[in-house]
């Protein structure tokens, strides 16, 4: 597969909705040791509304379509989640605007999209214990794989990988961003909710989308 | 989890609702974007909005009304209401004097609040000034931190910017003087049982019968440390002792005293505490000026409480003592 | 047991202290009696007594202040107070406009009021009378017991009969509306979990996740009867019918609604709780004219509620309406 | 023995505030399945208190001595059992008034008056499943002892026994009066707990006196 195009990236949304409301609960613990334990439930809130708005969303291109579900995002995730992923979708729908189809590369820009969008809205950097710190690798393994000339699977396979690696690395980190700061010390050996949660997503996708 | 409710889902409308029909002289509820809405409010003053997750009854719904708050925003339990309810609160609610919003310093209320105030501003052409509550000295503030939480200070916050608003100050004015609170008041807090979330269903944390958790927050999440229980008297000089660092507060201050119930306390044992933080403060020379003890910003039903201290000068005591009518404060 | 307290022993005094810290501008207490006096009441007209066993914060020493009660006397946690504490409350505050014991129909309260009132007219010619409170509705009532308690239901006989004494009422006049709020409000309480009396220091029953007690009282007795746990819908159907029946209350007519938690219970559930008994009042077209929900009449740190209503006339709204300020409760 | 001079009664009263203090946690647990857990306390609060004053009672004769007693328990002892067992104290003073020294019948008058001061503040009869299902059939006893020539000792004994019996008996009655009165048929198979702890009370003091 060298290019996702429309139908494809609405199937790998739909399919991370899946994902996401069958892990609320183990989210919800990840959240629970160091921050206040409902970050599956703000996730899964948001995505639960898009399958209800699902016939409703434009689908006449990915950018539409991204941005379309980022506002459903923005509006119905909890908490800091909503700003979070309804940015990153956003900034991602930008980058995407008016495409149809869209390389590997692409796919990087639209991941770094992403990662400035919550950037803007968040302040966070990598290092911070937050989720950043699976998506940051993650568009750096995507934008490798683009300039190795991988096709999509294989590029997916490595941004799971980063993703992966990159929430393990949060577990020696003390939490500066979100509420996991407010335990300071105690957050240590803990890994960091969110990017735990994007390794678990970056893997079941890979997995869906390799067959 | 035995709680009262029918289920988590529905939790923060029924609640809003329950409190609409309780008080329908005072609050309206909009319950599309769970705005709770002061009951004719003037409509020349400075708007004044805050809000943030739910489970923290009577915060925020219980301070709209008369001389505090003009619309609480309700998030779900412990979730930062969304961007999109923020900003429709502002746009209902906008007069020509413009618009405070007062948000407790956590990632989730900043970043959505601060988003919808950006819409706001550049949409609606709307003024909108923002204050950070950033009272809890359970956290370090440094730089390599978000900086502390907001906690029980904040009603002191609506309080007296309420006030300030409602004596037709200006935007600036009444942000100087929300600003003013922040700079000097400070709290700590401690549970003796974890809260359960309606939609988790089990204690966020689990304590013994010999432990606390100090330095809690409001929002259910385990505190700085883990310490063995301790009486009233030994809790309140700990308490007083941090607090009175962290200004400082020296001999001599006036203060006002809040001794708030995170939701399960028992007002008893809130008023035997509130003997032994005034017995702690008059031994350092503080003078309690005003005095709160209630259930003020809970945590749903967490056992525990915190103690905030506000440094007043005459300017803070008469804003605190003007008219106040809300569900939650009458009178002060 | 993990209570934010010192011991059992100096419980009382020292919440009772805390309070009066909080409140100088209200109440005075005078610890040999542990009796909680209004600041500064009227000379010249009715006093009103009420009191019993601690325990039931903010009761009783909450309802003490303009409008409501001259005195509270409390007893130690779910114990009346002595003859001699309550003898010593009527000679303290002695008007020549007589003295109006508030009594919950409890054999302990009973009995020591009612010797107190004995001293008093024998000894010092003061004019004392007395009326039960009877509210609770969960106990039957025959020739072959007691009667029913007392509970929460005394709120409102203390505002409704504070508002007539404030407003220069005579004795009989006071008396008689008194018992007129008594013959209409009916109430019925559930516990989730038990409460434990520090002085014990263990649960004085205990109830699994799935169980609740329904129709328990105010003191941690176990109800009339354990149920399984159910919706604050299906609480609320289970609660109004039973009230609803019991006076009657009937389509038409028009009620004050209390919602009272038991100590334990976070406001968020109490406000969903309202929510229920409202629809449920309204399916039966029975008119809420006011409502109060929060903790009034507590049991510690039980966990629970009770619905108490008040049928109302044009007499009885014009009290409940009439202006008070204590620390419990503040305008209505 | 056959009489009870004023050092035995004030040695009685003593060691009746002793067994009471011992079984504070006893009582309350009797108290604790159909009231509201705080009978132990009550009671032994006043005769804690009791022991406190005790150099200041008078000891001149049985009555003025009862009658000190009378006034402490009735300010110091919570709840119900203030008024119950204070007018017990005074009701017993008043009918020893003057004496040093009473006979077993004496005693017997005392009970009774007792008797009548409980029913007189509290309006309870036999059978209402209170501490009189104890104490009536302990007056009797002391009477029919009297009447058979018994001496104190004896008639301590069978007042005793007319007790526990009374408290047993306790068992299958539902509550009248008192708070067990607000569980109704759920008082059944429990006994109360006044009756219950005059039992004990009766039986220890028997058991001191007879050395
Ligand atoms: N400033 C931030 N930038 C990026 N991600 C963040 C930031 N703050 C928090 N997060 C992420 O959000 C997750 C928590 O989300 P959630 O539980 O919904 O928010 P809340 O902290 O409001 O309860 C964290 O595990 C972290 O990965
Ligand atoms: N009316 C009464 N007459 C005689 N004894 C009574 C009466 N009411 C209660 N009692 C006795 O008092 C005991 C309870 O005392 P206590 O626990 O101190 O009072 P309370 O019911 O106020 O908690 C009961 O077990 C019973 O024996
Ligand atoms: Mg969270
Ligand atoms: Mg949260
Ligand atoms: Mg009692
Ligand atoms: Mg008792």
């Amino acid at each position: 597969m060298e290019t996702i195009n429309t139908e494809m990236m609405v199937q790998i949304v739909d399919k991370m909705g899946d994902i996401i409301i069958e892990n609320e609960v183990y989210f919800c613990e990840l959240d629970s040791v160091a921050g206040d334990g409902d970050f599956g439930m703000s996730v899964a809130k948001g995505f639960r509304q898009l399958k209800t708005d699902w016939e409703e969303l434009a689908k006449d291109d990915i950018g539409a379509f991204l941005k379309d579900a980022g506002m459903v995002i923005t509006e119905y995730c909890g908490g800091a989640s909503g700003p979070i992923w309804g940015s990153a979708f956003r900034a991602a729908a930008k980058s995407a605007r008016g495409k149809s189809e869209i390389t590997v590369a692409e796919f990087a820009d639209m991941l770094e999209a992403a990662v400035a969008g919550i950037q803007k809205r968040g302040n966070a950097q990598l290092g911070d214990k937050t989720l950043l710190d699976a998506l940051i690798p993650t568009a750096v393994a995507w934008r490798d794989a683009a300039e190795q000339g991988l096709d999509a699977i294989a590029a997916m396979d490595a941004g799971a990988k980063a993703a992966r690696d990159g929430a393990e690395k949060t577990k020696s980190m003390t939490a500066n961003k979100g509420r996991a700061s407010y335990v300071g010390e105690r957050s240590l050996e803990h890994p960091d909710a969110g990017a735990m949660a994007l390794g678990v997503i970056f893997t079941e996708l890979h997995r869906f989308v390799a067959g | 989890m035995k709680k009262l409710i029918n289920n988590p889902e529905s939790l923060v409308v029924e609640m809003c609702e329950g409190m609409a029909y309780a008080h329908p002289d005072k609050l309206e509820f909009k319950k599309r974007h769970k705005l709770m809405m002061r009951k004719n409010p003037a409509k020349d003053k400075v708007v004044l909005i805050s809000g943030g997750g739910s489970g923290h009854e009577p915060a925020h719904a219980g301070y709209v009304g008369e001389g505090m708050l003009d619309v609480a925003v309700c998030g779900d339990v412990f979730a930062s209401p969304s961007t999109i309810q923020v900003y429709n609160a502002i746009v209902d609610t906008e007069t020509d004097a413009g618009t405070l919003l007062i948000i407790k310093n956590y990632s989730g209320d900043i970043m959505n609040f601060e988003a919808a105030a950006e819409m706001a501003e550049d949409d609606d052409d709307i003024k909108v000034a923002k204050v950070y509550v950033n009272d809890d000295i359970a956290v370090k503030d440094s730089l390599y931190t978000v900086g502390r939480r907001g906690v029980a200070g904040s009603v002191y916050v609506h309080k007296i910017a309420g006030a300030a608003a409602e004596a037709g100050k200006s935007l600036e004015e009444v942000t100087a003087v929300a600003q003013k609170v922040i700079d000097n008041v400070k709290s700590i807090g401690f549970a003796l049982t974890s809260c359960t979330v309606p939609a988790k269903g089990t204690p966020t944390f689990k304590l013994e019968e010999t432990e606390i958790e100090f330095g809690v927050g409001i929002h259910g999440e385990p505190g700085v440390a883990r310490q063995a229980m301790k009486s009233a008297d030994e809790l309140a000089e700990e308490c007083v002792d941090l607090l009175a660092k962290d200004l400082p507060f020296n001999a001599g201050d006036e203060v006002a005293v809040m001794i708030n119930g995170f939701g399960a306390t028992p007002l008893q044992e809130l008023y035997v505490f509130n003997n032994s933080v005034y017995r702690q403060l008059a031994e350092k020379g503080i003078k309690v000026h005003n005095t709160l003890v209630g259930n003020y910003m809970t945590a749903l039903d967490m056992a525990g409480a915190s103690v905030t201290l506000l440094k007043l000068d005459d300017e803070l005591k008469a804003y605190l003592a003007a008219p106040v009518d809300t569900v939650a404060l009458k009178g002060v």
